[in-house]
């Protein structure tokens, strides 16, 4: 029989393998022995950086996992947080970046695939998925049909699998052309007495395959996924892996099925470097070692090795563990939902990983050899040279400004998108995308999960501390305009190439800006990934810190809107301001996106208006204080007050003509409106906050800083400008 | 003139519609049947293109650019 | 009223049917009973009416429905309609209901060629059915949420269709995917068989946004309250 | 033993994605492009299935039945 290991090991095939010379070593030396062909493939996968985080790895460290609430944080395929009365919430958000380049609607659909089979394997159905989309810039001629391709492969996916897509960002700059982003976020609802967890049990348990048969998929999708591209990269790629939503659906219902019993050890899925990473991980948490029959593996198609089956990334598929004499209940629950199930192997007591084939054993090497010897690296840091500062900006008449603001692709209505998304299966979404943050009642109770991922790589460019920072307090602001309490919050860090000390600076010093609010806004970190190497010919990505926010709210399910209605007055909430413009959209009209300093964060401050936009929203005996809430971010006051507008009401404030004012996007700032009988209770519950009364909404007009704008024309601006840009603005989003 | 451009799946490529069609196809009593692959045929109407390489050369152009995705499939022109 | 004599409702799942759980939430808020039925079942439970979810029914692979009408308990469910009896396709399940011969038509991809989710105006109208009694002429606002809901038929079909009044629903203003006559669901000749591409399950409650779904399951509860099934149940227990 | 299904939409019907299809491609400068219509094309791998007129028959009914959708679509059937 055929196990792919006669062939020899040469420095090249060694470097094909993406292991330097050093790693080369350190595995001669943790092994004692040389590899056979199998075992560096093995290891090709294991200490890639996708699945080893060797760069990261001690940085991440620094980051806040713990919290009241918190059951599971990092380290599993997914964090979960308590939300009281038996129910906890699974999520996480992770990249499938380089899939995606080489093939958007493939690469885009298994990232979201790969994102739910964390969540449900942890017992939890999946209830939100959301995505963080980066892509170059519109007039880059790839740009369009990554878009296209990308929403199509997330629409695909999720719409199929009926999870609803209800929150999610796109944005785009230059750095992006040769590396688009796709971060897909999945969280899901489980009883928080029945979560699963990828473990091994005691020895003599069995390690059971469910789900698709193992093809070509994607072998080296790992090692792939850390390298950076370079000329010719789109010739030499893979075999691309293919989802199948329908296969999917299934097993999530199989799987959900078979842990109604309890009949499970442990359970994981395979994702990034499939069969291999997924036991090694699973035999790391149990501290044994496993035993795996490749021949028993089931095959798509012929002819495959145990190299080829230890690397496939085929998707879609799970290892179980189960007791001996549970057998029949796993074959009687997968049999049901016509997927493959095969008993391959079981959990063994000497803590080494081996994998057999027809008998002959290929591989047999210590998990710890895996796992905890991987390399890991504190890679040199460099902070760059300083940027330019934001240069004087002249400009006579900064409100007329406010038609191209809108128009601009980060701005402008993204319907054409979230409408290809099932956003409302599972009759739970009660606030749907297009608002700050997205909301999903948990039926039966009064609980709802509230959503929302935002990140801002220019700002994080211009200082990845403050930057970062600035994000997480503005998804916590997100929430809060919602009604939500924040618990928790999953990460991905899409960033260049580490082995460059300023990209691992900026790595650095965005961590501890996360860290940094995320402990002063009480915000647990309990999930995340790593993108790195988000580069091509050398020019990285804006560091690009992915945040998805997670937040509870009990009780009635809020009437809080964005949009205004007829008769409101509105107020502005938090300090005024000081007209922050550098890493501004206005400042980035004027080209100047890579001067200056992002805006500062000021926690008291940021907690101050949160704690008092969650007052405003409870529904209290006479129902909620306010009407309207709208957080300040990209674009400043202007642009917050013409989103507002696009419900069809205006309204006539009172700002001045001065760009700062108008457009200067400083933090801790949200929009409020109410009816004026409220006026008093809205003041008392302000406890202090500061507020600045801007005018009333009425009419069809937005009527600010001297100018009136027809509410009718600014939609038509804000709503035509993505569309037109894809389709040439033939059809309606 | 007319052509008929077949796109299919690269070999190797997984085929889940193939497969749900084969699927179905047994459960219905087609036992016979153990595997199916599903491509898309494009017939196209042209307005008279000159000489026959011309045609041809540009048809595969059409194919590389917009009608297979070259990542995961392969086509096949047919002048008819 | 108690439990046992409620009118009970099967709701079938397909494999990679996902607006199951959907539709018996809501036909358990109309006070009927939700039975969900298995697509491997070869007989149907004892129940008044029968609905098709929305979803994608093996992957709405080579077409949407086309091997989820080969399912056992389509059989089954081709026989109760056949008596006379409610059954209605929302969605996938009408895709599958056309399929199987069972509503006339077919739907043909979006003219987007996109999955669209979105709300669409709708009218009722045509002959009283289990699903539109006592909503003749209503304008409703509902949800869709697809990439293959264009309806279509030939144009004698068509003619035939709309002279018996088997067009129950029809956008009105935009049409979301290019259905010929802007047709948003049909009937069977007999008018005991629906099928529809809106979701009315999505419109049920306040806080979902919108309520226009209610009519189609309270005029479904008023049909089968009086059916054979309830009757004999409440003659026993009375 | 290996089939090849041809399925293509009937004269007459509308095809939305070959409309698009044309389109592009005359926007990307294939101006010759007049009309497109796409269709699918099955590839069936068959277990031994006897005379050549029963494996016939049997894919007939396959594709009235699962294959094509009669109502819009007709079929032709070619054995390799
Ligand atoms: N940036 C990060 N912040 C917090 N946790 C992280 C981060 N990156 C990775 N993790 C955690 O490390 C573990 C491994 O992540 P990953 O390899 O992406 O999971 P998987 O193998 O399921 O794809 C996960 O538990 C993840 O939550
Ligand atoms: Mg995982």
């Amino acid at each position: 029989m055929k196990t792919g290991n006669d062939s020899p090991i040469t420095p090249e095939v060694v470097a094909q393998h993406g292991l330097s010379p050093d790693e080369y070593q350190r595995l001669l030396d943790v092994l004692g022995r040389l590899p056979t062909f199998v075992e560096l493939g093995v290891f090709s996968v294991m200490w890639s950086e996708h699945c080893s985080y060797k760069s990261s790895r001690i940085h991440l460290g620094r980051l806040p996992t713990k919290g009241p609430r918190v059951l599971i944080g990092p380290g599993e395929n997914a964090g979960v947080v308590d939300l009281g009365d038996g129910y906890a919430a699974c999520f996480k958000m992770e990249s499938h970046n380089h899939p995606s380049y080489i093939e958007p609607y493939q690469g885009a659909a298994t990232g979201v695939g790969g994102i739910l089979r964390d969540v449900f394997t942890m017992g939890a159905r999946p209830v939100a998925l959301m995505d963080s989309l980066r892509f170059g810039r519109p007039e880059h001629p790839k740009t369009r049909a990554l878009v296209r391709g990308v929403v199509a492969g997330i629409a695909g996916y999720g719409n199929c699998m009926g999870i609803p897509t209800v929150a999610g960002e796109t944005r785009f700059d230059r750095s992006y052309d040769g590396n688009c982003l796709v971060n897909a976020f999945c969280c899901g609802v489980v009883p928080s007495d029945r979560i699963f967890l990828g473990t091994t049990g005691s020895p003599g348990n069995k390690v059971f395959y469910v789900g698709a048969g193992t093809g070509r998929d994607g072998i080296h999708g790992a090692t792939m996924a850390s390298t950076e591209f370079g000329e010719g990269s789109e010739e030499k790629r893979p075999t691309v892996q293919v989802g199948d939503p329908f296969q999917e659906k299934l097993l999530l219902e199989a799987c959900l099925e078979l842990m109604q019993g309890d009949a499970i050890v442990g359970i994981q899925d395979m994702g990034a470097a499939g069969l291999t990473s997924s036991s090694v991980e699973m035999a790391g948490r149990g501290g044994r070692g496993l035993l795996l029959r490749l021949d028993q593996v089931p095959m798509r198609e012929t002819g495959m090795v145990p190299y080829e089956l230890l690397l496939s990334e085929s998707q879609e598929r799970m290892l179980i563990v189960i007791e001996p004499g549970r057998e029949s209940e796993v074959f009687a629950v997968f049999q049901k939902w016509d997927l493959s199930v095969a008993e391959i192997g079981e959990v063994t007591d000497d803590g080494v990983w081996r994998c057999t084939w027809h008998g002959e054993e290929v591989a047999a090497i210590p998990v710890a050899v895996l796992t905890d010897a991987a390399p890991k690296y504190d890679r040199p840091q460099q902070a760059p040279a300083p940027l330019p500062a934001l240069p004087a900006i002249v400009d006579a008449d900064p409100a007329a400004r406010l038609p191209t603001l809108l128009a601009d692709p980060d701005i402008s209505d993204k319907q054409w998108i979230w409408r290809q998304y099932d956003h409302q299966v599972g009759t739970d979404t009660v606030i749907r995308p297009g608002a700050d943050a997205a909301m999903v009642r948990i039926k039966g109770t009064a609980k709802h999960l509230a959503f929302v991922t935002d990140s801002n790589g220019r700002q994080v460019y211009l200082d990845p501390f403050v930057g970062t920072a600035g994000q997480v307090a503005e998804c916590a602001r997100n929430l809060a305009c919602v009604g939500a309490t924040p618990i928790g919050l999953s990460d991905c860090m899409n960033f260049g190439n580490p082995q460059k000390p300023e990209i691992m600076w900026q790595f650095s010093r965005s961590v501890d800006g996360m860290a940094e609010a995320c402990r002063a806004l009480d915000v647990p970190v309990i999930s995340g990934n790593v993108s790195l190497y988000n580069e091509t010919d050398g020019v990285a990505i804006l560091p690009t810190p992915g945040l998805a926010m997670v937040g509870l709210y009990e009780g009635a399910t809020p009437t809080v809107s964005a949009q205004f209605t007829e008769g409101l007055e509105v107020a502005l909430l938090g300090q005024p301001g000081r007209g922050w413009l550098a890493g501004s959209v206005y400042a980035r009209h004027f080209g100047f996106d890579r001067h200056g300093a992002p805006p500062p964060v000021d926690y008291a401050t940021e907690r101050a208006l949160h704690d008092a936009l969650r007052r405003l929203i409870a529904p209290g005996a006479a129902g909620a204080a306010i009407a309207v809430a709208h957080d300040l971010s990209e674009g400043g006051l202007l642009l917050a007050l013409a989103e507002c507008c696009m419900g069809g009401v205006g309204g006539a404030f009172d700002v001045a003509n001065d760009a700062g004012a108008l457009y200067g996007e400083d933090h801790g700032r949200a929009l409020i409106a109410y009816a004026p009988q409220d006026r008093e209770r809205v003041h008392a519950l302000l406890e202090g906050v500061p507020s600045r009364v801007l005018g009333q909404t009425g009419g069809d007009a937005l009527v600010v800083a001297g100018r009136s704008f027809a509410v009718t024309e600014l939609r038509a601006v804000w709503e035509r400008a993505f569309p037109a840009w894809l389709d040439g603005g033939t059809e309606s989003p | 003139m007319r052509a008929r451009v077949f796109v299919t799946l690269k070999q190797g490529v997984h085929d889940p519609a193939g497969k749900a069609v084969q699927g179905g196809l047994v459960s219905m009593g087609y036992e016979e049947v153990q595997a199916v692959r599903i491509g898309k045929v494009f017939d196209i109407e042209l307005a008279d293109g000159g000489p026959e390489a011309v045609v041809r050369s540009r048809l595969d152009e059409m194919c590389k650019k917009l009608l297979a995705n070259m990542v995961i499939e392969s086509f096949r022109v047919e002048l008819l | 009223m108690s439990a046992a004599l409620r009118s009970r409702v099967a709701v079938l799942t397909f494999p990679g049917s996902n607006c199951d759980a959907d539709l018996r939430h809501a036909v358990a808020l109309f006070g009927m009973e939700p039975v969900a039925v298995w697509h491997k079942e070869s007989t149907l439970p004892n129940v008044d009416a029968v609905l098709l979810p929305g979803g994608f029914s093996y992957g709405d692979y080579l077409r949407c429905g086309a091997i989820a009408r080969f399912s056992p308990i389509m059989a089954e469910v081709v026989r109760f309609a056949g008596r006379g009896a409610p059954v209605l396709g929302i969605c996938n399940g009408f895709q599958i209901l056309t399929e199987c011969g069972l509503v006339p038509g077919v739907l043909l991809r979006n003219k987007a060629l996109r999955f669209t989710c979105r709300d669409v105006n709708l009218r009722v109208q045509g002959q009283t059915t289990p699903f539109t009694r006592g909503l003749g002429g209503a304008a409703l606002r509902l949800p869709v949420a697809h990439a293959e809901g264009n309806w279509f038929a030939d144009a004698e079909s068509l003619a035939r269709i709309e002279g018996e009044g088997q067009v129950i629903f029809r956008y009105e203003g935009e049409n979301p995917n290019g259905a010929i006559h802007d047709i948003a669901g049909v009937s069977n000749a007999a008018g005991n068989v629906v099928g529809l591409m809106p979701h009315p399950e999505r419109y049920v409650e306040a806080a979902l946004g919108g309520t226009d779904g209610c009519g189609v399951f309270r005029s479904l509860a008023a049909a089968i309250g009086g059916s054979a099934h309830t009757a004999a149940t409440l003659e026993a227990g009375a």
